[in-house]
């Protein structure tokens, strides 16, 4: 019987390796696999590249994996946020390489990779300085730039809901990039709420199968965080 | 409006009577957020963010706040009957491809011509940060600009070429400001509304540019 | 108030001109919108370009349309079926243009027009006789074609459910083109069993959100008609 | 088995036994479907049907066909515990992305480094259709082949190239007849196992290849 629970986040990320290239999720704090970012940096692996929208709040997460110099490279959209302090001086110590890409770019180069897409023509950031030195093309009129897909060795994301197979859902604005890293990676750790039973789960709503799902890690439920109070 | 010139607000009430019925939109984040505050009560209009979600409601007041359910500001906000998610792959596609009749964006420079500068100052200490600016200025059928036409050192930020490093190319259809709206086009800059007392000639002036006036086009962004 | 709900399938697809191109979703019967493809062959609308996955089965729907001789070229992938008579008489009496696309190429050049993709490198069809005369590129090691987007100034699909501002659900397989036509299609038209109203549909499960969607036309509930006797 | 070759059933029961526990697999149309009969019981395999869905059951029996639930071949399915749907677009770019570990197809003809032609015998007056063959051709992590190693007039159908047009290159890793068991491979065709009282040197004069005997490689598809 296939099971892809792991009975903790230590144990689900313990083989990931110096020098892996990891896809972390979330949009700011949603979707953020906090426990995940937690057990990674407890793992002690280094030399990593990052592929995540942001690069880190504050002083926890994803900030406290860059904190601890485990994070060589980051490939991301929007590293510069008011409370972005560590990536603030890592870049400007020239300690960190930064690989900055729009958003949108981001996203389809993660699922091009997911998807056994070799390339891609993009009309975002055609002309500006985020695509000087790419290959460009014309094509019926509009301007495009070639892209590549961004694949990982590992992702770690946050979901709402998994069964044993891995299938997951999510919640409102947390979905953001759980679904394309989870199909962009070698493999892909999940946090989530709750590990319902097989069934359970509409198979019209699913949003990620779980072909793309390794390990599934149970973290309890998040309306009872501190953060989460003001939730009816 | 004291005298010649509008406030943010008043920039954000005109633009938003320019939003017709039906309109699939998208706010930048910033001054452009100010524009939800002004939608017209009588149509129906369908705000996007490119985090995933279409449907999205006012910002969530003490009570209603719910983490998972932010603004790309990582504002929170509120979910509206008839609301959608998707991941930031489908987000980001309905955004390339096209499906939004409106972005309206900020600016820190906008050229006579459309191009955009918005997302770097070019400062050399600056840490970088792109976001969602570049696909946002070539993602959607209209673009509209909001913006004070001149710094606070009384300097244009409608020029002739951007000095700023570009967002994206020709993208701007239109530019709302506190001294007159513009259209914007492969011929240059049209001065569609003058705000107040203010005059052709004070915006030649302030802009360097040959302005001449003419009617607004009609709105071309909605289809059945 | 924004409504999409057009009174009848004859008035969704008043406007369509000649020699428009057509998307029609559907995979062999799941999912093809049956309802919209005959009030299509009674506007009258000529020299079409269709682009569906078959190229119709027995005499109905897409098989009449083609045996009016009303469509002059057909975009699909899978044409020869065992009771696709209208199309291989038209086929082999050169009445009708056939594009021939491998399936995944078909749907991802669609998904590249809804997603304003200008182009994409695919390894599917690689060294085939259907990948004759386009570009190809190795890629870190694999080699891969140039395909273009598909686009469609109508696409007629089939959903479950939708409400007035055409969000829509599927059921099961018959979902196939719907969602990735609904986005490549200037003006989307869906027939639905049923429009329920503004806040039925869960947010997490709408598939296709209304934003693709611009005509919805309520055909009634499947579960009564003739075919579905077995569904319990 | 009768003397030395396999029925079809046979071929499939073999193969089905190299299925590993947990494995995502797609069966094509035709011959391979045979395969889903004689899954191991002991082993949880997930069958992908690329028109939309991973955990498809067996086939529908009368009082459970369901218009709305079909395999790729049109036939009605069934739906287990644990399925999922979704589009043509993300069903395809499961396959093309490699995501399946495994795909069995059915063949005219497969050549000793893996090319594989089964969508087309070239005939100019054939209707022409391909479906997903090529797409299923390149998207898996391993794909199998079951056919018949001769055809009726007894010409091999394991070649040195591929005469008929090819549905893709250097794709089929292993290949299952009722002779024996191949392995395939940039360096050509290797046996594997030998059905009943088959000879190499039989093998050798039908398929006109010097073919050599070797233990089956470890299963690599799956991984954790």
């Amino acid at each position: 019987m296939i099971s892809k629970t792991s009975a903790s986040a230590a144990s689900a990320l313990a083989d990931i390796p110096d020098g892996a290239t990891i896809m972390i999720g979330g949009f700011g704090l949603a979707g953020q696999p906090v426990q995940l970012i937690d057990a990674l940096l407890e793992q002690g692996a280094a030399n990593l590249t990052v592929v995540s929208n942001n690069a880190g709040n504050g002083h926890s997460g994803l900030a406290a994996l860059l904190g601890a110099k485990r994070v060589q490279k980051i490939i991301c959209s929007f590293p510069r946020q008011t409370d972005s302090h560590i990536f603030d001086a890592l870049y400007r110590a020239g300690e960190i390489e930064l690989e900055l890409v729009p958003q949108g770019n981001l996203a389809e180069r993660i699922r091009a990779a997911g998807a056994g897409i070799g390339a891609f023509f993009t009309p975002t950031g055609f002309g500006t300085s985020l695509a000087e030195g790419k290959e460009t093309r014309t094509i019926n009129g509009r301007d495009y730039v070639l892209e590549h897909p961004i694949a990982a060795d590992f992702a770690l994301i946050s979901a709402y809901r998994a069964d044993r197979l891995g299938n997951l859902t999510y919640r409102k604005t947390s979905r953001n990039f759980g679904p394309i890293m989870a199909s962009a990676a070698a493999t892909t750790v999940v946090q989530v709420d709750r590990i319902v039973e097989l069934g359970e789960l509409d198979p019209e709503a699913v949003i990620t199968p779980g072909i793309f799902v390794n390990r599934v890690v149970e973290t309890g439920d998040r309306f009872e965080r501190e953060e989460w109070a003001d939730v009816g | 409006m004291s005298g010649n010139s509008w406030s943010r607000a008043e920039i954000a009430g005109r633009l938003a009577q320019d939003i017709p019925d039906g309109a699939y939109m998208n706010l930048g984040i910033g001054l452009p957020t100010l524009v939800s505050n002004y939608l017209p009560s009588d149509r129906e209009i369908i705000l996007h963010t490119e985090n995933g979600m279409l449907g999205m409601g006012p910002e969530a007041q003490p009570g209603e706040i719910d983490p998972d359910l932010i603004n790309a500001g990582k504002i929170a906000v509120t979910e509206l009957p008839g609301a959608s998610y998707f991941h930031h792959g489908d987000s980001f596609g309905m955004m390339r491809g096209g499906h939004l009749d409106l972005c309206v964006l900020g600016a820190f420079q906008v050229s006579q011509t459309g191009d955009l500068a918005n997302w770097s100052t070019g400062a050399p200490d600056a840490i970088p940060a792109v976001g969602g600016a570049m696909d946002l200025a070539i993602g959607a059928k209209q673009v509209y600009v909001m913006m004070e036409l001149a710094t606070k050192g009384g300097v244009s930020k409608l020029v002739d070429t951007c000095t700023y490093p570009i967002t994206g190319i020709g993208c701007v259809d239109r530019l709302y400001t506190d001294r007159a709206i513009f259209e914007l086009g492969a011929r240059g800059a049209t001065v569609t509304e003058l705000v107040g007392d203010t005059t052709l000639n004070e915006l030649r002036e302030l802009t360097g540019l040959a302005l001449e006036y003419s009617l607004a086009q009609e709105y071309k962004g909605i289809t059945s």
